[in-house]
């Protein structure tokens, strides 16, 4: 309904032509450019998928799938075609993807359903039977599985982390084992940068007969991704790290597990027939979208999809991946810096987290900041990973789409500037 | 109604006087179809005989278009080998999900050509669709019990 | 931070000038001009409400609460600010307001959280234990705690409807007993239009201990509430149709509950401490934000009730109580024409359900389209409420601030013309 | 670092300087406080005697406002009446809580004044307050074992 002007970059990765889309990193900070640099907390938006969202609010919005009259049934089309946009982002099919608000309600989704099920079901969960997680997951794909196996009675397991910020495997056969129900993974971590071995865990998985559950918070906004390639049962992003708005998340699973698995949240629109006495439920999608859904959120999340493919998933990598070079290299250059996860660019993303020798994340930051530089300090939401690397926090830098060399550099003569200060 | 009404002369002629409403029989095979989301209902019944469609008889209630596409279809499938009914059901189907994209067949589709409009709607398509999935539970289902392929 | 014009009616109202706030508005379907009239299903946006989230948006976006960087905590200001809005839109606390992504989460919220509850806490379930509603529910208020009794062997009741489209109180005593755990019911219908006694079932459910849960998605567009005042514990409401975009809800709850409830969804910022083998939560309303919230759409929910008292919510009720009297006086003059709910404006909010003899709802909303006027039709998720009154769908028309009397002239006339066509 | 800085040079030098920090006895309460978002800690000790806050001592690592911030607040409680010191940490508690928008007392807050700007800054306000709020906590404590009223 909306006609989008894409980029042209046919002629190559132009970044400034991508930076003009983003009204924001014009802006100054402390009378300095914005080097914005805390993309794997959340990204900006551009002008794109703003105007794709508005458009379609102010012409036309209405409630969806319940009315027959016209502005309902074009919103209807408009949100029925985000989600075919979306599940041909992921290789996959519509009916396939479930809108949520976010990933972390995608992944409560998935261990509430679980949760519900009824003894003798294939989701079932009770005591004997293992969750899988490991030691670097975001706490949004670990306290619910804690919440899970406490309502259930199931243990929690975890694959640990190797002291070079890698799973440890040599455990794996024992780990994830034939009372595994669910191995629960994240993609690329937020916070060591990782990339984990898909398919050697899903290898395993499958062999001992146990769901799989990929985190693709930090790996769909930059890479092109294949859940049919994965291999895996559930594939679960968040609109505002690629792009798109707050407020809106993915949940992707196989159709035959969504039609099978119980209902989450009940509603309007989920359901089937609805007596005061019972009620029986729709087939996914419609299934686990209770209430009204994220309407404008999914357009504006399918204009980020279009967006990033017409920018191109692979060039966003190989420039996220020369900037990431960039900044290790240099990191490898200061004194009293300690790179906590991968020190190289193999398998891995692009959130590099470090330690200043003696100064805290959030002086570094904060330091950081009156340069104009945006770095997230903190637990970045894995404090079991902070705790096994013996730090209380980390300073984490993380590059997208739209930035550049000079601001690598920019933040690496910030690093310098903040150890002369602190080291007075 | 305006000229690009979706309410057509002939889907306005089917539900005023609908072709082979009232249930009648012999049968093999009787269904009742529901949709949850606005309570239309149809009872349905389908007679197959050397491999034909010989009868098909309804009740039911329901907005003018699940009741008079109800209609269309029993016009076009009774008396049809059942493979062929099959596949004009599958016509049907399809252009009820065409979202006002596809040309309809006259040849094929005959009267049911006046719902391609109401492929525009999506609200309105599960009307539709309501007496042909009814017809196609029954039909599947007597072919079963005759324990026979389609012919 | 962002300046929002707003409409200035120290005059008197002006609904015109209300009407140019909204781009729709001025919208055509099929050949005439738009009259919008599904309100009780979702409503429009006025600019305000756009700009201020696309100003948030292209200035001072970032994730929220974890950074120190500039933008990181200009975002949470916005934030927390527009938490503190809603909060005093409501006459409450903002540590007492909740957001989710619609109304629907806020009850299941509710009722997960006291799913969660351990044997002992004042908020468990168990077989003996009741629930109550009543039959006049929005599936959205009724399924979640069908699916709370199913989980906890409690038992679910409900207060009946009577002939006239209102609660029969006759077996209150009965109905809501020592037995009885909560109390959840509707302020004002969004299918029959009743206007609830909140005053009396909160008195009854007090005297025997019950928690009262007050579903306001169809009061707070409309009038001033006051959580206070009304007595509940829990009050809850959806954004959309109140002039906010979709994707944000608000569970206004009792600070006390709030902070002693079990958490619902598990993940990032609900926390305190995480340890793999078990996490401590944080207090509210944190504790009820997994994730990353739904900052943006916050954000244009407090632009949303900025414009609402602009305009000014007693100034509202009295336009829309002006609509209604037109309507059902209009409808009552018409031949074959019947009102499901309340036939006067007493104790009735603006959403009118009606069904015609011998013409579908849904021929009747189609032609009603094809006329320029938007109604919804369906059983508008209350099923049981259209099996009491015999019917299988009925045909609502809903009025908001910016409908004019010439548009329920318009509807009147439309339902003439209809009725002419159909019984041809 | 720019002027308008939350690292003001009163802050630097408490960090890079504290005061009074240090765990010493005798002491009537210990207390740990932990800020979960960030792991920074303290353990501090209180004294009470005749109603004054006669010593409080301090161990802990965190970022230089939390140091800073606790080695502030030893010299501003130590020596005061009870009474007195809980209202200069009402005080300070208020200037954290102000979002930029107060004018500090120098009388009262003396070095507190510094903090100021660090209000402005959510992120870091709980981190100015770490060492006052395990101040009072302890303080607290002491008055209520010591079974009396603040005096
Ligand atoms: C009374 C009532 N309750 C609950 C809901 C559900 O609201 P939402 O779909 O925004 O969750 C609605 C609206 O659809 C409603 O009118
Ligand atoms: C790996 C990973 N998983 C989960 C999340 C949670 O995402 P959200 O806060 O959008 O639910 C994040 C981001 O915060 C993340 O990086």
């Amino acid at each position: 309904m909306t006609a989008v002007v894409l980029p042209d970059l046919a002629a190559g990765y132009d970044v400034d032509a991508v930076r003009s889309d983003f009204a924001v990193l014009s802006r100054q900070v402390h009378g300095r450019p914005l080097v914005y640099l805390d993309n794997a907390s959340s990204s900006h938006k551009p002008r794109q998928v703003l105007d794709a969202e508005r458009a379609f609010v102010e012409q036309h919005y209405s409630n969806v799938h319940r009315g027959v009259h016209t502005l309902s049934q074009e919103a209807t089309d408009c949100y029925e075609s985000a989600r075919a946009t979306v599940a041909a982002f992921l290789g996959a099919q519509p009916d396939e993807v479930v809108f949520t608000k976010n990933v972390t309600e995608c992944i409560n989704l998935v261990a509430y359903s679980f949760g519900n099920a009824a003894p003798g079901s294939p989701f079932h969960l009770g005591p004997g039977d293992e969750v899988c997680i490991t030691e670097m997951e975001h706490h949004s794909n670990l306290v619910p599985w804690q919440m899970l196996c406490q309502r259930t009675g199931a243990t929690l397991r975890w694959i640990p982390l190797g002291d070079d910020g890698r799973l440890d495997l040599t455990d794996l056969d024992a780990l994830v084992n034939e009372r595994t129900k669910v191995l629960a993974f994240v993609h690329v971590s937020n916070i060591l940068g990782t990339a984990n071995p898909v398919e050697a865990l899903v290898h395993r998985a499958r062999t001992v007969g146990a769901f799989t559950l990929l985190d693709g918070a930090q790996s769909a906004p930059h890479q092109r991704v294949d859940v049919t390639d994965l291999g895996v049962d559930f594939y679960v992003l968040t609109g505002h790290k690629m792009l798109g708005p707050s407020g809106v998340g993915v949940l992707w699973g196989r159709k035959d597990l969504l039609d099978a698995m119980p209902p989450f949240l009940g509603g309007g629109s989920m359901i089937e027939t609805v007596q005061m006495s019972g009620s029986t439920y729709a087939p996914a999608p419609d299934r686990f979208e209770a209430g009204t859904p994220v309407i404008s959120q999914a357009v504006a999340l399918a204009a980020a999809c279009d967006y990033l493919q017409a920018v191109g998933l692979e060039r966003i990598a190989a420039h996220e991946h020369a900037l990431t070079a960039q900044l290790l290299d240099g990191l490898r250059r200061l004194d009293g810096v300690r790179v906590i996860g991968p020190e190289t660019t193999e398998m891995r993303g692009a959130a590099v987290s470090f330690a200043l020798d003696g100064i805290h994340p959030h002086d570094v930051g904060q330091s950081l900041d009156e340069l104009g530089i945006a770095v997230r300090v903190g637990h970045h939401c894995a404090a079991p990973v902070c705790r096994r690397y013996g730090v209380a926090a980390t300073t984490r830098a993380s590059s997208y789409l739209y930035n550049t060399a000079a601001e690598i550099d920019a933040l690496l003569e910030g690093i310098v500037t903040v150890q002369d200060f602190w080291r007075r | 109604m305006s000229n690009e009404s979706m309410y057509q002369e002939i889907i306005l002629d089917h539900y005023r006087n609908p072709h082979h409403k009232g249930l009648r029989d012999p049968y093999d095979v009787e269904v009742h179809h529901v949709n949850p989301t606005c309570g239309d209902e149809v009872t349905l019944r389908v007679r197959i005989a050397g491999g034909l469609v010989s009868d098909v008889s309804y009740d039911g209630q329901g907005c003018s278009i699940s009741q008079a596409s109800t209609s269309v279809m029993s016009d076009l499938v009774i008396g049809k080998a059942v493979d062929e009914a099959l596949r004009t059901s599958e016509a049907f189907l399809e252009l009820m999900q065409s979202r006002g994209q596809l040309e309809p067949d006259e040849d094929v589709l005959e009267d049911g050509i006046a719902f391609a409009g109401v492929s525009r709607y999506p609200a309105r398509v599960k009307c539709a669709l309501l007496g042909w999935m009814a017809w196609k539970d029954a039909t599947t289902q007597a072919v079963a019990a005759s324990g026979g392929g389609s012919a």
